[in-house]
């Protein structure tokens, strides 16, 4: 039976595992937290439609039934020995694989990096994981009950060269504008404000919750960067930015302000690929992928395949598309077949 | 506000400082406008605490004021940084420290300019040899001279007669800190603490016993602005910048404010004279000001220094309550006789 | 023939007459505060228009086609306007053949106001019947049926009144259903009373077999007297409650129709000549079917109808909301059989809320206009061409226009080749009259002064507000529809049958606003086969894109847009045609076949050369 | 007092805080579609009005929810209700009557 390593357990990893699995394979499944799921595990709602992020992973963990999968795991080390790789698990574990997938994902761009922000500064400041953390535990000290004003500001840490990610992260619109609407169903008399840049609503029903968000919830879209926060004598936050279609300055006081953190390539992945020489080979930190269009699931060196985020920001669906195509890949590839 | 989150950005802009051995030039406005500051910081670096602090009258204006106003080029103001840098090298020293914000901003953009555009600094020489028959070596460490004070915070602190607290009440006084823009802004990692949360102020007022007020408008200019000053017709806006600075920090009730740049004690403490005329109001207590004080004048009041010796009799708000508050004796008549 | 009961009086008049009093003090304050409410020179007019023979011959005229043979209700639907007719012609003839009897058998009784209605009880047959006697006899009888036939259609159509031609039909108030009790039970218990008094003072072929009937079984003499006062309780109550119900259109639509005829129009929503209409309201609820609004059912209440119940009723809340909702269309009018102008009653309401609002056209007399660029040589051209904002956004007819222009040979110039000023009828549909004056006043003199001596226009929004509004002496207004027509007439183009089947949309604005009906049609026939549409002509509805509507929603609209295609689409047509820029606009965005405007057909089946001509 | 030759320049800053709220929510309640702007600037394009006039509903609208209501009913004096905005509105917004709607909420400081 050919043998095959999934690096991390988020919905990629568990979407591939289980599609590999069910191809007749031997899947070892590395996770380096103590629990299946990644970012998701950890995430309250999905946009568009509001579906519960619980459901979504309890049906891909139920589908992994036969997969072998560590948490807590990381890999120590990973080199080619003739046709196949060799991989040593932190716990003394070593696998010989004959494919290895890398759906590693991506972290959260650390919010504290953008200064004038004062994430960990100012105590009203949280960031879009947070506010998640929030809708689904209702523990957060920094959320108070009858806010006046909420604000959100996206592209924290994307679209950025001076935070390192020229890039845009693709899904925090999307969640900026989701998780504005439900901050209003939490709280029906706050005003909401988004600080954007552009509004990239590229997905389908993605328009109808921007226009339900201002139809039916009231937010208040302010295009325009937050240029910085400061805090009042009364905790509150003081936001300045640009009105940039009136070309006014605009000031407004805020109960709480959520930053919509992006993502960046994860950095325990980034640490495997450089074993391997396939790291970072673009200038965003993501994995480059064999060619950029046809071979998305393919890695510059033969046996190495990726799939979801590792490869640059994706929504959900995303992701599992590529893990259902990185499993076909793979098939063919041990299989030989062109 | 959350003071682990600063302490966290100050650890990561952490700028090294030499020691000792300086080659020391002056500002030209200060010298006029809070006379005894360079004079009190030669003394207590020299004498007090006995570093080698050299100063030539050969140096000149960097050229700052005259560049920030666009009436001369900047190959103007590199050509004269060049020749002071020729002089430091003739006196024999490597680090350089200068007195005025203005200096250090354009100073850092000069070297940094060099570095970036090499062809211009071969060209600088060129200039330099042209003029002055001189030669130049870029300084090993350039400082700014409240990163020195900075630096011996604790040995001045050791010597120190009086702390930074109110004998009424026993509770450490309220100090606004006042950062010049160049100083950091431009390039946040040649400053003490970064652009956002600068701590080179903020590190004195801590070691001498106060206490750092942070208000929302903290990161605001003190309104000079160079050309925004000079004409007289564009005064109003400098004003508003001011005005909108003490607007900002009214309600914490500072006791007093400190700043680290030529202009920015100037025109935090004339403004409030002319503020109080045109609008009728008082920052401070008992319908006076806030009082505004050079970090080398603070220095010197903790150490002991005649208040009138530190040529706090210049200032357009009397420095009198906070002496009191600190308990520093003072002899009211003799404020006006040199 | 001679009286019976000494004195002429009996008890049980003082219900009718107290009801007779109540409704002519009510008419009589009414008369007055309609007049006091009138703008002073709209007073003036009328009571000139009193000495008018012509107006006056019109009036009577009128007033006896729609007030008693309702001649407009059946053309609409032969039942309907029987059941109408029936009942007021028949009981007018009542009266006046009553008071004709009093006259000829007791003179001595004229002018008591209750006598002719119960004459019957008051006189006897005395001898053998006159031919005369009968004749009376036979025609009270007979009018009497008449009512009675009507009545009881109306009470047929009560249950079912799809038979009678509506669809829709409004809810009675309190006072409608009393009235309508009253009016149901009038006759009968005339019918009745006169059966039972028939043995004393005669009768004709209905009242006399009545009485005989009666007399097998029952004691008549006994049931005379309660008849007669359930008769005249009956005629008091309907008289009591007839302000507070629909029924007051009744004595107040012969008003109606005089001041009509005299031209005054409504200038304020509820006072003055709006009162008068407000009042000729018959609450026949025929607007509520033909609103194009109500292809959503839910905008049954937006019906003029309820518009005018609520303007009565002083319910500024919903006044408001109807009125601002209306599309402007003027169906309810083109069909109201008393032909209440609720679109105006509508503009005067939203006038009273957005006259005030402010504004500022001092621009508009900015700068070169091309009107003027021939004004001062000696080439003016005959033509102005007055596109309109609307077309601007359908570039395809001003493309087309400037072909045929071109083909025909007219010299013209082109007023708003740059996008133009607007015409001002948006801002009188919204009720914005005095900015409206201002930039008609600007427009005005702009296109007065241009030398030119024809306009033509491709909007009909404009052309209705440039033909009712602008006074422009001695300059032709043509629609491209007329102007294209009259070109064909005169040889200037020719057009080829493009073999394709066409329906045409006729624009509410173009239609039933200016009453251009024929042009269109003529020209059509001759480039396609032309299909009737659903609603023709007066029938038509509107596109959905009215201007006419403030508050309507998209989602509304694109209802209205979809009941009016599928109403056009029923014949299968090739293309559907229309002749206005805003219906082109609307009805592109969801036709399911190609929509033009008659400009651009005929651009396509010109013929463009003289080869082409002579081919065929 | 002691002249200066200068006074303090008045700000141009918008301040969130300071927005009458209570009459936007009176707008909203008379037209909810001042809500759907996305700021597209088809209305402002095609204005007939605004070839000669700074007419425009896209800046109308943002002005009001930055609580510069003034400067909305100034924009908007010139306005000749035509309707081509509406037409071309992308977001179907009802235009012609959010103007009448602004108007009537805001105007001679009801």
């Amino acid at each position: 039976m050919k043998n095959i390593v999934v690096i991390g357990g988020g919905p990629a990893g568990l979407e591939a595992s289980a599609q590999l699995h069910r191809l007749g394979y031997n899947v070892i499944l590395v996770e380096k937290s103590p629990q299946l799921g990644g970012h998701l595990a950890k995430w309250d709602r999905l946009f568009p439609s509001g579906i519960p992020a619980k459901d979504v992973l309890e049906k891909m963990v139920s589908q992994i039934n036969g997969v072998k999968y560590f948490l807590e795991a990381n890999v120590q080390s990973i080199n080619l020995l003739h046709k196949s790789y060799n991989v040593i698990l932190n716990n003394g574990i070593t696998v010989l694989a004959d494919a290895v997938l890398f759906t590693t994902g991506f972290d959260l761009f650390p919010a504290q990096k953008k200064e004038e922000y004062g994430y960990g500064i100012y105590e009203k400041v949280i960031t879009n994981a947070d506010l998640e953390n929030w809708f689904k535990t209702k523990k957060d000290n920094r959320v108070t009950e009858n806010p006046k004003r909420i604000g959100f500001v996206h592209c924290v840490g994307s679209r950025d060269e001076k935070a390192g990610n020229r890039y845009c992260s693709k899904v925090c619109c999307a969640t900026a504008v989701k998780q504005a609407c439900e901050i209003k169903q939490e709280f029906p008399d706050v005003e909401v404000f988004c600080f954007y840049m552009d509004l990239r609503m590229f997905g389908r029903g993605y328009e109808d919750m921007y226009l339900s968000a201002q139809k039916d919830y009231g937010v208040r879209f302010i295009r325009g960067r937050v240029s910085e926060v400061a805090e009042n004598i009364n905790k509150e936050l003081i936001v300045k930015a640009e009105d940039t279609l009136s070309g006014k300055p605009i000031k407004v006081t805020l109960d709480l302000l959520v930053l919509m953190s992006g993502m960046q390539n994860c950095s325990e992945g980034t640490k495997v690929a450089h074993q391997l020489g396939i790291a970072n080979a673009g200038n965003d930190g993501f994995f480059e992928t064999k060619d950029a269009i046809y071979s998305q699931q393919h890695s510059t060196r033969e046996g190495i395949f990726f799939a979801g985020a590792c490869t640059g920001p994706k929504t959900l669906p995303d992701s599992l598309s590529e893990a259902r195509a990185a499993a076909i890949e793979i098939h063919n590839y041990v299989k030989g077949i062109r | 506000m959350i003071y682990q989150g600063k302490q966290k950005i100050w650890s990561d802009y952490q700028k090294e400082i030499p020691d000792d051995h300086y080659f020391y030039v002056r500002s030209c406005i200060r010298q006029n406008l809070f006379p005894a500051s360079e004079k009190t910081f030669l003394d207590i670096t020299r004498n007090k605490l006995g570093k080698d602090f050299f100063e030539t009258e050969h140096h000149t204006t960097c050229g700052g004021i005259a560049y920030h106003c666009d009436t001369i080029p900047q190959e103007t103001s590199m050509t004269i940084i060049a020749r002071q840098f020729a002089l430091m090298q003739k006196y024999g020293y490597e680090n350089y420290v200068c007195s005025c914000i203005t200096s250090f901003g354009l100073y850092t953009e000069t070297l940094e300019t060099w570095r970036e555009f090499p062809e211009l600094e071969a060209r600088i020489k060129e200039n330099l040899w042209k003029t002055c028959k001189l030669e130049f070596a870029k300084p090993k460490y350039l400082a700014h001279a409240s990163d020195i004070i900075y630096k011996y915070r604790n040995l001045i602190a050791a010597q120190a007669k009086y702390k930074l607290i109110n004998r009424h009440t026993g509770k450490p006084l309220r100090v606004v800190e006042h950062i010049g823009c160049h100083y950091g802004k431009m390039f946040p990692s040649k400053s003490v603490g970064g652009a956002e949360y600068p701590y080179v102020l903020a590190g004195m007022i801590e070691a001498w016993g106060g206490e750092v007020i942070d208000y929302p408008e903290r990161r605001h200019c003190c309104g000079y602005g160079f050309r925004q000053y000079h004409i007289r017709s564009n005064r109003g806006y400098s004003l508003a910048n001011t005005y909108k600075k003490f607007e900002s920090m009214e309600p914490y009730k500072p006791d007093m404010i400190i700043t680290n740049c030529p202009g920015c004690p100037y025109f935090l403490d004339r403004w409030q004279y002319v503020i109080s005329e045109m609008e009728g109001k008082t920052y401070g207590e008992n319908g006076h000001g806030i009082p505004v004080f050079t970090y080398e004048e603070v220095a010197g009041l903790v150490m002991g220094y005649n208040p009138w010796d530190l040529g706090l009799q210049m200032h357009q708000i009397g420095p009198e309550p906070v002496l009191d508050k600190i308990g520093i004796p003072y002899d009211p008549q003799a404020k006006y006789l040199l | 023939m001679r009286e019976r009961i000494l004195g002429g009086y009996d008890d049980f008049v003082l219900p009718f007459m107290t009801g007779m009093a109540f409704i002519l003090i009510y008419l009589f304050i009414g008369l007055i505060r309609i007049f006091r409410h009138m703008p002073a020179q709209d007073r003036t007019r009328f009571f000139k228009s009193l000495l008018s023979p012509s107006i006056m011959l019109k009036n009577a005229k009128d007033i006896v086609n729609d007030c008693l043979l309702h001649v407009k209700i059946f053309k609409r639907n032969i039942l309907l306007g029987y059941m109408h007719a029936s009942i007021a012609l028949g009981w007018f003839m009542l009266i006046v053949i009553g008071h004709i009897e009093v006259a000829l058998y007791v003179p001595q009784r004229n002018g008591i106001l209750y006598y002719p209605v119960f004459f019957r009880y008051f006189v006897k047959q005395e001898g053998a019947l006159t031919l005369k006697g009968s004749f009376f006899f036979f025609l009270m009888d007979f009018f009497l049926l008449i009512v009675l036939s009507g009545i009881g259609l109306a009470i047929y159509k009560r249950f079912r009144s799809r038979a009678l031609g509506m669809r829709r039909t409004t809810r009675p108030c309190l006072a409608d259903r009393i009235a309508l009790a009253c009016l149901w039970s009038i006759f009968p218990l005339r019918l009745l009373a006169e059966s039972f008094t028939a043995g004393i003072a005669g009768g004709s072929f209905l009242t006399k077999p009545m009485h005989w009937l009666f007399s097998n079984f029952l004691s008549n003499d006994l049931h005379i007297l309660p008849t007669w006062w359930a008769y005249s309780i009956a005629l008091g109550v309907f008289f009591l409650a007839l302000p507070f119900s629909r029924y007051m259109h009744i004595p107040t639509e012969a008003f109606l129709i005089m001041l009509r005829n005299a031209g005054i129009k409504a200038s304020h929503p509820r006072k003055g000549f709006a009162e008068a209409e407000i009042y000729s309201c018959s609450s026949c609820g025929l607007c509520i079917d033909a609103c194009p609004m109500n292809v959503n059912k839910r905008n049954l209440k937006y019906s003029s109808v309820y518009m005018i119940r609520f303007l009565r009723r002083r319910n500024e809340k919903k006044t408001k909301a109807i009125a601002d909702k209306c599309l402007m269309c003027g169906k309810c009018v083109a069909v109201c059989p008393v032909g209440v102008e609720s679109c105006n009653l509508k503009r005067a309401h939203r006038a009273t809320r957005y006259n005030t609002l402010q504004y500022n056209y001092s621009y508009l007399g900015n700068g070169s206009h091309p009107a003027h660029a021939h004004a001062d040589t000696q080439d003016t051209p005959d033509i102005l061409y007055f596109a309109g904002c609307m077309t601007h956004l359908t570039p395809s007819i001003i493309k087309s226009m400037e072909e045929i222009f071109k083909l025909s040979g007219s010299k013209y110039v082109f007023a708003d080749k740059d996008g133009g000023v607007c015409c001002g009828r948006p801002l009188l549909l919204a009720g914005k009259e005095d900015a409206a004056r201002e930039v008609i006043a600007r427009n005005s003199q702009l296109i007065q002064t241009s030398g030119c001596s024809k306009v033509v226009l491709s909007c009909p929004i404009c052309l209705k507000v440039l033909k009712e509004e602008y006074k422009l002496q001695g300059i032709e207004l043509l629609h491209h529809t007329q102007f294209i027509n009259s070109l064909i007439k005169e040889g200037k183009i020719k057009v080829k049958d493009g073999g394709e089947s066409l329906v045409y949309h006729n624009p509410c604005e173009l239609g039933r606003g200016c009453g251009i009906y024929k042009e269109p049609q003529e020209i059509l026939q001759q480039v396609g086969e032309l299909r009737k549409g659903e609603y023709e002509g007066k029938e038509s509805i509107c596109c959905g894109g009215s201007l006419g509507s403030l508050t309507l929603s998209y989602e509304e609209r694109g209802k209205i847009t979809q009941g009016s295609l599928n109403a056009l689409t029923g014949c299968n047509p090739h293309k559907i045609i229309t002749a206005c820029p805003l219906c082109l606009k609307t009805f592109a965005e969801k036709s399911p076949v190609p929509v033009m405007d008659i400009a651009q057909i005929v651009k396509e089946n010109i013929y463009t050369n003289t080869y082409e001509t002579y081919s065929l | 007092m002691v002249k200066f030759g200068f006074a303090l320049n008045p700000s141009s800053r918008i301040d969130l805080d300071k927005t009458d709220r209570e009459k936007f929510a009176q707008l909203v309640e008379l037209e909810p579609d001042v809500l759907k702007c996305m700021a597209c600037g088809s209305c402002t394009a095609s204005c007939t009005a605004g070839k000669f006039t700074p007419t425009s509903v896209r800046s109308a609208i943002l002005e009001i929810q930055n609580g510069r209501w003034q400067q909305a009913l100034d924009m908007l004096k010139g306005c000749l209700l035509c309707g081509k905005c509406t037409m071309v509105c992308p977001r179907a917004i009802n235009t012609r009557h959010l103007i009448l709607a602004i108007n009537e909420v805001y105007q001679s400081g009801k």
